[in-house]
């Protein structure tokens, strides 16, 4: 649990921005493209401020054209500079798969090693918005499924601020999720004079638990420490887990947690089938089958495209409730 | 006057017609106002793109068009299903996330169809509907009806890579597709000059596609320009592109509230000197098609129709939960 | 174990395009489009013949665009025709992916079930071509993932045929994956006077067993089989048992599969990480999770982009060899 | 005829430049033509595409650009690579997927890249280097060098819509980029003409870039326009567009052996009249600028250049298996 719990407060959003900021001021070949995110500093205003500072060179507003703002970006990384493109919703990343998953994933490896993709993508993920079937979809799957790409999903202002920076310093093709959803929330961050950021590869324990792990990822984390804190007026004393990257996913903490507890659910936005928590429901599987005392329990969005009226949206992600649920189911109390 | 409304052939419309094309003009702004005014009210959920300023494209249009033609629309939409036909009520259903929407309720604003009058679906991906539509157009040709397809998406979608490869293909198989661009002079929050290269109508005639820019606030320019493409579609003649110069009032969506990258005199430009509704009322009245009194009375009679349709979609039930796993796979 | 052993014997490409030729007899609405598919009858000859017998309007060659090939054929499924698009590679999805996933996909439920999408899309999958990272990948899982699309991988050509026969029926839109590798190879296959197809959601049990399980996809469907007749000499008695269709997946087959021999193996092509392994062995693992002797193993594609040279190529494949090592790790001799 | 191909005082080239076009055209074609006999004899594994017929358009353009210039090239592209100062042996030793190979034997043929002379990779996405070569004139422009980046596709391309967002932006931004499209008539085994609308040069021109057609088997020609854009992307006067006209003399791949696409008189027409090895010598000779025996020599040197290049590749040891791990990742 490296998130502070006292200091600054600030959302989701501003340590997004923080982030940027800091790092195109610490590295000039850091630059941001997307649409409406210079003059109008984005449309959840997350690169507010950074036109005025860094200036139009540094910060395009493109044209509305997913395919090419990507492929650009790569051909800048390989030449030079550090691009942070913003896919403005994640669904999009159904225009841009070629260009993420056949060129900014293999150069370097086609390559021999030779050219690196030092390259971002920001994108948006989560449903609840009544955005319906095209605005609200999870696809973090579909980039986790390519090598080559690093995928991160942060589900606080801290994580997020420092996992940004982790990733604008790396030499590879990060794709970087927000939960739209979470942008107002608030978290306690550092002061911009305490410099940090958040290695990949490392789970980070949300709560600490004995009877059963729950392993969350972005928006699902506070479904999870929501469902923890109910789980433990009734004694049952769940561990969370965020992975917080799903590659490198760092197994050996997920499994270590199960093995530890026995028992686990997995909670992730996207579609369950094919999705996130069958990846990592696999691997404590396989990895923790001996000290497994119930299934492992996955909980992804209802496999169905998303629906734009709330009774029915609602009934799509995973809930607090839910998740009590299947813990007593697990945990048989 | 008179002789001028009527002058070009195709675009001969009786007074009936001429009524019903500011009616419907007027059916337009009055459901986006009053879904303005709901939205704000929280009655209406997640996002919405009023067209307030843009009815003369979509009712001169589908003016030209028969019930079976098809069209597809964008996260702009409202103006086109209903200038197609949609009934006010079950909109407003869909908005509320209601049962009895086009979609029950599993659309919303940014996805309406209607099958029964060839309405495709509005698209909420900028430039997804242009290829549906141009294979829309193929299937018309292959099952040999004189069908014709419209897209309609905004001078955003004019960067997107479909349109290239959709009007290409439009273009080589001489698809019955009318190409519809509503250049409302920014996409977003960006003006649109400062993201597109070139003269727009090129996009079109580089692919030897019959190009036209339209004046998008007159509607019988519209409806003639639209006519023509139809009679080519038709006619087995190939696609056509249109693109009408027009102006969306309000902000983009709900949250567009200053506007700031575009002026008050801009806009006070555009609504005084070019509205769709006044100039075509004027011009209508000018020329004895329409009294003082027929004009009081079309108003009244949309403001019936609106409030009944939001009553409509007030009294309809919300959708059973298990609905929502219904009609994920067809039968 | 359905597939005929006498008989006609056909190629997996011959039982496609006798398919493909059957319906369009059948049915005029059926058409086919994509990159030389017409006057070529295909890069793999899979569509030969259909350009005489049904004339240009019905087999096209379209133009390289294959978002615009997507996209057409989906707007020609919403209004009366029942196009097969083909997609010469699978690699390509990337390109295709909003037309499919934000699309196709969601047609059905977007519009409150008044458009039907019977749309193809046939692709390859499948490595071993030395044809390198961009034409060798094994995409499945990303359409997989998606709610609204059904996914194919017929692994004989009696499969491919009855298989085919259905998704050109059907009313939604499905992906089938062609290996190519698997185009030369033979099988038996009814006489064309015989009308037959193959449902969806049913599991084809290739070889029946007691011992373990192997869960096998398109491709390593034989990888298994041979891996089971070696582990058959060894006294260790392997059931082999396809899928056929990822969506739907036939899960009880598969979970009463593993609950008769207790042990599990999955093998697919495509990347391990966030694959179809990952789904199947969930579903395993949560499904059968009291009659498991061992952990589920997964064996996918190396994660890694595919590299060209051979001798590293080679090594991305499950091979007969690795699966017997993992049989005999799981059974314990 | 010596004044003629000085003409323009940007394609003033002396003799040694020019005999070093020739001897660099001549270098593709023995490489091309090597490289399909091994193929034959199975010592190349996987899909070979053959340029030869093309040479002029790699060495015109890359007879233009400085080292530090960046090139992407296709899957038809080892003319591209060797015109851009790529060394034989190890593009052989890549094409046998050897150790030394440029990519260490994980590229092959359709992806080779050399970082040292900006030789940003081949791509076996048709069109997939548009947006990536146009990245790489946005970065030299952000990075205030005059670098120009040039991106090699065929004429099949031209219909995929990546190349319009990308000329887009590279117009509203005057990137310094060179859309070197190939147009050798076909796209796999289907005939340029039946999928492509409209008058190509218009693609360019629609969006306000410089476009030019050029033949594409005449390397001055080919250099004079490459400079020509050059300079007005050095120059900040944005992109350009060059429609090359050229010819492959083989199939699409080592498996298109029959060519029923086209006329055996249609292939015969390209390989005797307009052959650009053969006008190219022609030319020289008749100005006196290459003797017979410089000639002679010409081609003993690339002969010997090939077989010592294919001996290093033979030579060269597979990679290590445990490369297949490597390189999946940048430090
Ligand atoms: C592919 C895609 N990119 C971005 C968006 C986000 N977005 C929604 S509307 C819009 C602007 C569209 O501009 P335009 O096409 O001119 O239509 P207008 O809103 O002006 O009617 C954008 C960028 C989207 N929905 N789809
Ligand atoms: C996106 C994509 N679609 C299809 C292919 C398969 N393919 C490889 S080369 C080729 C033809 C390309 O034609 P052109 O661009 O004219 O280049 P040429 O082969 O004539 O040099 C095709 C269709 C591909 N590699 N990538
Ligand atoms: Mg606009
Ligand atoms: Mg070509």
């Amino acid at each position: 649990m490296s998130t502070p719990t006292e200091g600054r407060e600030i959302t989701f959003a501003q340590a997004i921005n923080e982030a940027m900021h800091e790092e195109m001021q610490r590295d000039p070949s850091v630059f941001v493209l997307g649409e409406d995110v210079a003059a109008a500093g984005g449309v959840y205003k997350l690169t507010r401020g950074l036109l005025d500072a860094f200036g139009p060179e540094r910060v395009r507003d493109t044209p509305i054209s997913e395919a090419g703002i990507t492929g650009l970006a790569l051909g800048a990384a390989m030449t030079g500079m550090r691009p942070i493109a913003e896919i403005m919703f994640g669904d999009f990343l159904g225009l841009v798969m070629d260009q993420i998953a056949n060129q900014a994933a293999k150069v370097h490896y086609m390559s021999g090693g030779t050219f690196n993709v030092p390259l971002v993508i920001r994108t948006t993920m989560g449903a609840g918005r009544r955005a319906a079937a095209q605005h609200s979809q999870s696809l973090c799957a579909w980039v986790a499924h390519i090598p080559g790409l690093k995928v991160v999903l942060p589900s606080t202002p801290y994580d997020a601020k420092g996992l940004l920076k982790t990733a604008i310093r790396d030499n590879n093709p990060v794709i970087f999720f927000e939960d739209k959803m979470m942008y107002q929330k608030k978290g306690f961050v550092p002061d911009p004079s305490v410099e940090y950021a958040i290695p990949f590869g490392k789970a980070d324990v949300k709560r600490t638990g004995t009877d059963i792990t729950i392993i969350a990822t972005s928006s699902m984390v506070q479904v999870a420490l929501d469902a923890a804190e109910e789980l433990a007026r009734e004694g049952i004393d769940a561990e969370v887990i965020d992975p917080q990257t799903l590659t490198p996913l760092d197994e050996a903490s997920l499994i270590d947690s199960v093995k530890k507890t026995s028992r686990c659910i997995v909670v992730d936005e996207g579609y369950q089938r094919f999705g996130a928590t069958a990846e990592i429901a696999a691997v404590i599987g396989e990895n923790a089958f001996y000290h497994l005392d119930a299934p492992v329990h996955r909980m992804g969005a209802m496999d169905v495209p998303i629906p734009f009226s709330p009774i029915l949206e609602d009934q799509t992600i995973p809930n607090p409730t839910a998740v009590i649920k299947a813990a007593h189911t697990l945990v048989g109390r | 006057m008179s002789q001028e409304i009527m002058a070009a052939p195709s675009t001969t419309l009786n007074k009936d017609r001429l009524l019903e094309l500011y009616s419907r003009m007027l059916t337009i702004r009055e459901f986006e106002e009053k879904a303005q005014d709901l939205y704000s009210r929280t009655l209406i959920p997640g996002l919405l793109h009023s067209s307030v300023g843009q009815e003369a494209v979509a009712v001169g249009v589908c003016a030209a068009l028969r019930d079976d033609d098809y069209i597809a629309s964008t996260h702009r939409g409202h103006g086109h299903c209903i200038a197609k036909g949609a009934d006010i009520g079950r909109m407003f259903a869909e908005l509320f996330g209601k049962a009895e929407g086009y979609c029950r309720g599993k659309g919303g604003s940014m996805h309406i169809a209607n099958q029964a009058v060839g309405n495709l679906g509005a698209n909420a991906i900028v430039g997804g509907n242009i290829p549906i539509v141009t294979g829309a157009a193929l299937s018309a040709k292959m099952r040999a009806t004189d069908q014709v397809a419209v897209s309609f998406f905004g001078d955003g979608a004019l960067n997107q890579g479909i349109l290239l490869e959709s009007m290409n293909m439009a273009a080589i198989w001489s698809l019955p597709v009318i190409y519809a661009c509503e250049n409302n002079h920014y996409g977003e929050y960006t003006p649109m000059e400062l993201v597109t290269a070139g003269d727009i109508k090129q996009r079109g005639t580089s692919l030897g596609i019959a190009s036209e820019v339209v004046d998008g606030n007159d509607v019988l320019e519209v409806y003639r320009a639209t006519m023509e493409a139809v009679d080519r579609g038709r006619r087995g003649g190939g696609p056509t592109f249109l693109i009408f110069n027009t102006y969306r009032y309000y902000g983009h969506g709900m949250s567009d509230r200053d506007r700031p990258y575009r002026s008050r005199d801009e806009e006070k430009e555009w609504r005084e000197s070019r509205d769709p509704l006044d100039r075509f009322a004027a011009r209508l009245i000018d020329a004895g098609h329409m009294t003082p009194s027929e004009k009081d009375r079309i108003h009244t009679d949309v403001t019936g129709l609106i409030t009944r349709g939001v009553e409509f979609g007030t009294r309809s039930p919300f959708p059973d939960p298990d609905e929502v796993l219904k009609h994920v796979y067809a039968d």
